[in-house]
């Protein structure tokens, strides 16, 4: 039981390790943001696992609901900010995708590396 | 509350609530010196703010009315108020030089755009200066990184994309390896404020996850600070942002990281892990060790001005590594000056460069030969500016040095290999300058290119006002060394907010 | 005669570049005012000379960076002599500088009158210097502002040269010298120059022998082998250069580092009763007949002045590690002695260079035929290295003996002895050879005197070395202080 | 319990299969429908462990916004991603050690739900405790959102106005070509697709209305201004999808779009300018009432719409920056 309760932590860490792997393995730009947001959303997981308490409901007071357990509402805040955050970035990263396409013809990393070395 | 409270917010929000308004206008020059009355400004705040904080010791600003540890709060020692005051200096001296260089490089068009990051760049760094809370300091990362990759995708050179492109990669995996170690301690503790966290770490127990914790925001960090071997971003970047932008960055945006770091390491780690100064000592003195050395090594080798002073920017990053990672108060003093000195240095150098480009067009070392007799009063700032960089005495550069020789020599037996090592990568400094320097002086410029232009005389009188600085405070270097030994202090006393 | 008036000694110099740098268009306004700074200086200086010859140690703190480290200046015997001789040889050689420069017609002399006052300037640095962080600012000044005169001339070959100049000056210097100072001050807590020395009893063992390595090898101005490199390589800056700042100034303020520190930081009692110091007498030894013997070998004139002059710095090494108050007083005179001597030796050189374009010694037969007063001036200079009475080079020659037979150090004698035969050896056979040797063919033979300035200069050196001669008290006398102020045993 | 603890290890499993998927697809266009996928996979998870208004911004932005950008992205560039076959043995070998080192410290850690966990002692009860007094909204993910937390949210706003610039800065008409729609066809969008142009007509209001309601209605249940900002963009890109991207720009134009983004993040830093100007701390809403629980009501509507404008306007014109260029 104790271990089950530990699951989605090993969970964030293997998809965690999984966009890093890809950040450094792959070539393709567009590929390289989609796992920058597998990363991002790893942690995502990690602080969201964090808030969860036990027979806990969404923190928001209902009329006549009684007592209440409500989940930790300050990670979900959080990750709230984070999750904009992380969209920005990957508005950001595709822009300059894009504007690298336009001057270079490509989207694969190692051969806009190569140009820039031969320029 | 009078002003004078607010004063650690304002310094934040001031740039921060310019930026739209900037970016509203319609007219790069307008933009140009909005961005710089409020840079000016902010230098002001910060002024005042560092006076105010060495005469009545931290300061401290609840945002919103709640007190720490559920509201944000803001706090400001004398470490926080050195980098206040390199982030709107370096601000200011870069745009007010910048002018003619950004005008080439930005389109009239994009430019409010472009100014409107940079006060946001501002904005974001300070804010992480200032910051009280783990997570505060998270979010003005992102700002400030989020516009530092757009103040540097505004270079000229196509290569300027795929450098920020890598630069992007490795800052967002930077910021999210901090958040992850943030999130950990937050586990651990249920705070997110600095110093609760530090009080309640205290209680914890089980210190696995802090460990965890610790090494994801180290690297995280570094990665940002740009610490060998992870600065694999910044020579690219540095190289190919406009050389405006390049003198704003390079002054304070890797320091800002080691802030950070320090902080955490320090405020945070120092008094509740055991074994945490082993740890810290072994993990960062052979990076910063191998970085003074590899980066100045590779220094030498540069055919771009630019890139060279990135490298060296790389090795210097790694002096202040090298004096922190000492983890004592002789040491924590010697990286804060350093990060002071530093950037003076660097600064004035980019400058120079800036102008260099600006009268040769490039920045490549052959395109600028001959240049010392081109522009023999820039080239006498860089000159001195580089004195500084290489530390010989009676520029801000040995003071830093001096102190981190004085730590290195307390750290023990390994202290004298430090030195030699602090010593050897001091000869290579000179070695890389005068690669540059006696081609300057001596090489033939490319034809059809010799006869004297300098720069205009105020952006003239701007760099050795600049250069001037770095012997200003070789010979007089109080108010740097006071703001360091109450950083060192507040620091290591813990329990500062 | 206030403290106020030290700042003024290095500011002058600064103010006359500041004030030629502007006046670069004007070459006439420029050079009269790099004279008239020279004379101002040099008024200001010797002004100062009574004062301290009246036991007067004026000194002045000019700014504290790191705390125990201040950057400050005084006078002494020892420094009040230094400035004094640079300063008065600088009138000298800006007038010859004048002839030479113009008549060779060289390039960017803005830049080459602007440099010199500022190495002027930071030879009055190191000569005022109160500890060793000060001595040490000023000393790298003295490489920084020498290098562009070095490089003067910017083709490849002058590069290297320059770069080997610059590296090898600036590697020793932080790399060894930097690491002294910090060291010294780490164990005695203060770095300023202090009579009887400041290490005793902070220090002792093999501990001394290596300090005193990396003070000796860190000055590489002093050209002790195997750091002597840089010497002949800065023989490709134009003669004035060799002559003012590769004969005098710059290598002077390597021996006078080296003797101040000797003298004021290990002490010379301290240092006389340390076994593990004793290897400098045999380096320095080893340098002076080294450096001669190599000097028989060279064919270039400036070349074989430069190993020369490597042998002559060891002297005055040699006399001060000898340890006794009548060596302490030769060195002092050989600094200002070999300096006479050895200016009339490059102003000859220039001369020579200038009007006859010639700088292999193979090329000088006959030449004192077309140049006699050149020649006859070479002649004195050459008598003074080999200590020859009339000339100054005998003086100190006779002091240094006197200790060393004082100390019955019988290495010093015994390499006195051998270096004067070999520096006969050199020297004799080129002033043979030029005044009368048949001139040979194909050496072109039409070419009269230099011009009068340079003329003018080489006059006076060689006068002065053989008035030097006979009235030297003042300056025995004010070296004298520097015996009587030691510690009371080890007078004679 | 146990069954829920059991969904959540399904649906992790799927999730851990779906990045592997993503990964491994070199057909771009699928991967990105799959990030989607994943998105919405992340979003369920979030639902299931009490993080409703995490669970609606995932899905809006991880599915939708994140979705079309990288579709708008690919619209430019190869869809395939060229063939690596390189073994990274130290890449493989850093992650492998990593993820091994972090689970064996997650032994250390509370497990899922543990109500002694230390988050849950700490500052998050007196939130519970004192939202009801000090706030009085029933949302106390709001309050803290906006209120408590209220500059990293200021902060927040910000990086998306960063973002906008950005993005308006690399894209902004360097080339200086007229906009066009997404499809191939040009201006008029997809008209001529009748049941798509029904379905857009009927679906158009709807969003739009459940966006304002979201904007408005973020105090009493899940949402706020980011949400909402998200959903009219939503149905607004709809539009331009549907109705071709130059008359999109005629209901309003990027200099509008300009302003609106701008003005919002200047509106949510005047409300904490106000407070100071009236003698509290920057961002103190209770000082802008003469009832500090009305002033915090006031305070949150106004930073909220502040939020909602930026938001509205910085993803608008980076959709048609994006569009835009061809």
């Amino acid at each position: 039981m104790k271990l089950l309760g530990l699951f989605n932590y090993w969970v964030f860490a293997v998809l965690l390790m999984i966009g890093l792997y890809t950040l450094i393995s792959k070539q393709n730009l567009v590929k390289k943001m989609l796992a920058l947001a597998i990363f991002q959303s790893a942690v995502f997981l990690f602080f969201i696992t964090m808030s969860k308490i036990e027979g806990g409901t969404a923190p928001i007071f209902r009329a006549g609901a009684g007592e209440q357990v409500f989940s930790n509402p300050l990670p979900q805040v959080l990750i709230l900010t984070a999750i904009v955050v992380g969209i920005s970035t990957m508005a950001l990263g595709l822009a300059i995708v894009v504007r690298l396409y336009e001057e270079y013809g490509t989207i694969e990393d190692d051969e806009i590396l190569a140009m820039d070395r031969n320029a | 509350m009078t002003l004078s409270d607010h004063l650690p917010v304002l310094q934040v929000i001031v740039p921060l609530l310019a930026a739209p308004l900037v970016i509203l206008l319609r007219n790069g020059f307008l933009a140009w010196l909005a961005s710089l009355l409020t840079s000016l400004c902010a230098l002001g705040l910060g002024s005042q703010l560092t006076a105010t904080v060495l005469a009545h010791g931290p300061q401290h600003y609840h945002v919103g009315g709640w007190a720490p540890p559920f509201g944000i709060s803001l706090s400001v020692d004398a470490f926080s108020a050195l980098l206040v005051l390199l982030i709107s200096g370096a601000s200011c001296l870069a745009l007010a030089g910048g002018r003619l260089s950004l005008r080439r490089d930005i389109d009239n068009r994009r430019a409010p755009m472009f100014y409107g990051a940079w006060l946001i760049a501002v904005a974001g760094l300070s804010g992480i200066a200032v910051a009280g809370d783990a997570f505060n300091v998270f979010v003005f990362m992102e700002i400030s990184s989020l516009a530092t990759y757009i103040l540097i995708a505004g270079g000229r050179d196509r290569r300027a994309l795929s450098a920020v492109f890598k630069y992007l990669i490795i800052g967002t995996i930077g910021a999210t390896f901090y958040l992850i170690g943030v999130g950990f301690i937050y586990m651990m503790t249920g705070t997110l404020n600095f110093d609760d966290m530090a009080v309640r770490l205290e209680g914890v127990i089980e210190t696995r996850p802090v460990v965890i914790a610790a090494g994801f925001i180290t690297i995280g960090l570094a990665l940002k600070a740009a610490i060998f071997p992870l600065h694999v971003w910044l020579p690219r970047a540095y190289t190919y942002a406009p050389n405006a932008v390049t003198v704003f960055i390079a002054a304070c945006s890797t320091k800002v990281a080691l802030y950070v770091l320090l902080r955490f390491n320090f405020a945070v780690f120092h008094g509740n892990l055991l074994g945490h100064s082993e740890l810290f000592s072994a993990f960062v003195i052979p990076l910063a060790l191998s970085g003074i050395l590899i980066a100045s090594l590779v220094a030498v080798y540069q055919t771009n001005l630019k890139k060279l002073l990135a490298f060296s920017s790389v090795a210097q990053v790694g002096y202040i590594a090298l004096a922190a990672g000492l983890t004592s108060a002789s040491g924590l003093l010697a990286a804060m000056l350093h990060m002071f000195n530093h950037a003076l240095a660097k600064g004035s150098l980019f400058l120079c460069v800036a102008a260099f480009a600006l009268v040769s067009g490039d920045t490549s070392l052959k395109r600028l030969q001959g240049i010392g007799r081109r522009m023999p009063w820039t080239m006498g700032a860089f000159v001195i500016a580089g004195l500084s960089l290489i530390g010989v005495p009676g520029t801000a550069g040995f003071i830093s040095k001096w102190y981190l020789i004085v730590a290195a020599l307390e750290f023990g037996q390994v202290g004298f290999l430090l030195v030699a090592a602090i010593v050897v990568s001091s000869l290579m400094a000179v070695a890389y300058l005068w690669h540059f320097v006696e081609g300057a002086y001596y090489g033939t410029p490319p034809a059809g290119e010799s006869s004297p232009m300098e720069v205009s005389l105020p952006l003239r009188c701007l760099i050795w006002v600049a250069a001037l600085s770095n012997i200003f405070f070789g010979l007089f270097p109080q108010l740097p060394l006071a703001l360091a030994r109450s950083g060192t202090s507040a620091l290591l006393q813990g329990g500062l907010y | 005669m206030s403290a106020e008036m030290l700042p003024w000694i290095l500011v002058l110099p600064l103010l006359g570049a500041l004030a030629i740098a502007f006046c670069g268009r004007w070459p006439n306004l420029r050079e009269g005012i790099s004279l008239l700074t020279a004379v101002t200086l040099a008024v200001l200086v010797f002004s100062q000379a009574g004062g301290v010859m009246d036991g007067a140690r004026p000194y002045i703190l000019l700014t504290e960076p790191l705390p125990g480290l201040p950057i400050a200046l005084s006078l002494e015997p020892l420094g009040m002599m230094f400035a004094c001789l640079a300063s008065f040889l600088w009138i000298i050689n800006t007038i010859y500088s004048i002839g030479y420069m113009r008549g060779n017609r060289e390039k960017h002399q803005t830049r080459f009158y602007v440099c010199f006052a500022l190495a002027i300037a930071a030879a009055m640095g190191v000569a005022l210097a109160d500890n060793l962080f000060t001595l040490f600012l000023f000393y790298e000044c003295l490489t920084l502002s020498t290098y562009p005169l070095v490089a003067h001339k910017g083709d490849q070959k002058t590069l290297a040269s320059a770069r080997v100049y610059l590296g090898l000056l600036l590697t020793t210097s932080i790399g060894l010298l930097l690491p002294a100072i910090i060291w010294t001050y780490v164990t005695a807590g203060t770095t300023r120059f202090t009579l009887g020395g400041i290490i005793d009893g902070n220090l002792d063992g093999p501990a001394i022998g290596l300090l005193l390595g990396l003070f000796v090898f860190g000055i590489g101005k002093a050209a002790v082998m195997p750091v002597h490199r840089w010497l002949p390589a800065a023989m490709v800056a134009p003669t004035p250069v060799s002559a003012l700042l590769h004969a005098v100034a710059v290598v002077k303020a390597g021996v006078f580092a080296v003797t101040k520190i000797i003298i004021y930081i290990f002490g010379v009692d301290f240092l006389f009763a340390q076994p593990s110091a004793q290897w400098l007498q045999y380096a320095a030894a080893f340098t002076i007949i080294a450096a001669s013997v190599v000097a028989l070998y060279q064919t270039n004139l400036k070349r074989m002045l430069a190993y020369s002059t490597i042998a002559q710095l060891s002297y005055v090494v040699l006399a001060t590690v000898v340890l006794k108050p009548l060596s302490e007083v030769g060195a002092a005179l050989h600094i200002a002695g070999h300096a006479f001597g050895k200016i009339t030796l490059f102003f000859a050189a220039g001369a020579i260079y200038t009007a006859a374009h010639k700088t292999e010694l193979s090329q000088l037969a006959a030449i004192g035929r077309r140049m006699p007063i050149t020649t006859a001036a070479f002649t004195i200079g050459a008598l003074s290295m080999i200590g020859v009475p009339p000339t100054v080079g005998f003086v100190s020659k006779w002091f240094i003996l006197a200790g060393s037979f004082q100390a019955e150090n019988y290495l010093a004698i015994f390499t006195i002895i051998a270096s004067t035969a070999l520096n006969a050896m050199y020297f004799l056979p080129v002033v043979y050879f030029a005044w009368l040797a048949p001139p040979s063919p194909d050496v072109d033979m039409n070419h009269g005197e230099a011009p009068w300035p340079i003329l003018l200069a080489l006059s006076v050196t060689a006068t002065l070395t053989i008035v030097f001669f006979f009235f030297n008290q003042p300056l025995i006398d004010l070296e004298q202080q520097l015996v009587q102020s030691l510690p009371l045993e080890s007078r004679p | 319990m146990i069954t829920s603890l059991l969904i959540g290890i399904f649906l992790l499993s799927l999730l851990v299969v779906t990045a592997l998927a993503i990964v491994r697809a070199s057909d771009l266009f699928s991967a990105v429908m799959l990030s989607g996928i994943y998105s919405l996979l992340m979003a369920l998870n979030f639902f299931l462990l009490d993080a409703a208004d995490v669970a609606l911004t995932e899905a809006a932005v991880g599915a939708g916004v994140a979705t079309v950008l990288q579709l708008a992205a690919l619209r430019m560039a190869p869809a395939t991603e060229a063939r690596h076959r390189r073994a990274r043995g130290l890449a493989v070998a850093v992650v492998v050690v990593s993820t091994l080192l972090m689970i064996y410290a997650s032994f250390g850690q509370p497990t899922l739900g543990d109500p002694q966990a230390p988050p849950q002692q700490h500052v998050a009860p007196w939130y519970i405790e004192k939202t009801p007094e000090l706030v009085d909204i029933p949302n106390i993910v709001s309050a803290v959102l906006a209120s408590f937390r209220g500059y990293d949210t200021l902060g927040e706003v910000f990086v998306v106005l960063t973002a906008g610039i950005g993005v308006m800065f690399l894209l902004g008409g360097g080339r200086g070509k007229p906009f066009r729609g997404l499809d191939s066809q040009g201006e008029d969008g997809l008209q001529e697709h009748l049941i798509l142009k029904v379905v857009a007509r009927i679906l158009i209001p709807f969003i739009l209305l459940f966006g304002f309601f979201i904007q408005f209605h973020g105090e009493y249940s899940p949402g706020g201004g980011f949400q909402a900002g998200a959903l009219l963009v939503a149905g607004l890109i709809l539009y331009a999808l549907i109705r071709g991207e130059r008359r999109a720009l005629a209901v309003i134009p990027p200099r509008v779009l300009l302003w609106l983004s701008a003005g919002g993040a200047f509106l949510y830093g005047s409300v904490g300018v106000a407070g100071m100007l009236l003698g509290g701390e920057f961002l103190n809403y209770s000082v802008l009432a003469s009832d500090s629980i009305a002033g915090q009501h006031l305070g949150i509507l106004v930073i909220e719409l502040g939020v909602g404008m930026t938001v509205t306007g910085v993803l608008l014109s980076i959709f048609h920056a994006f569009a835009a260029r061809d």
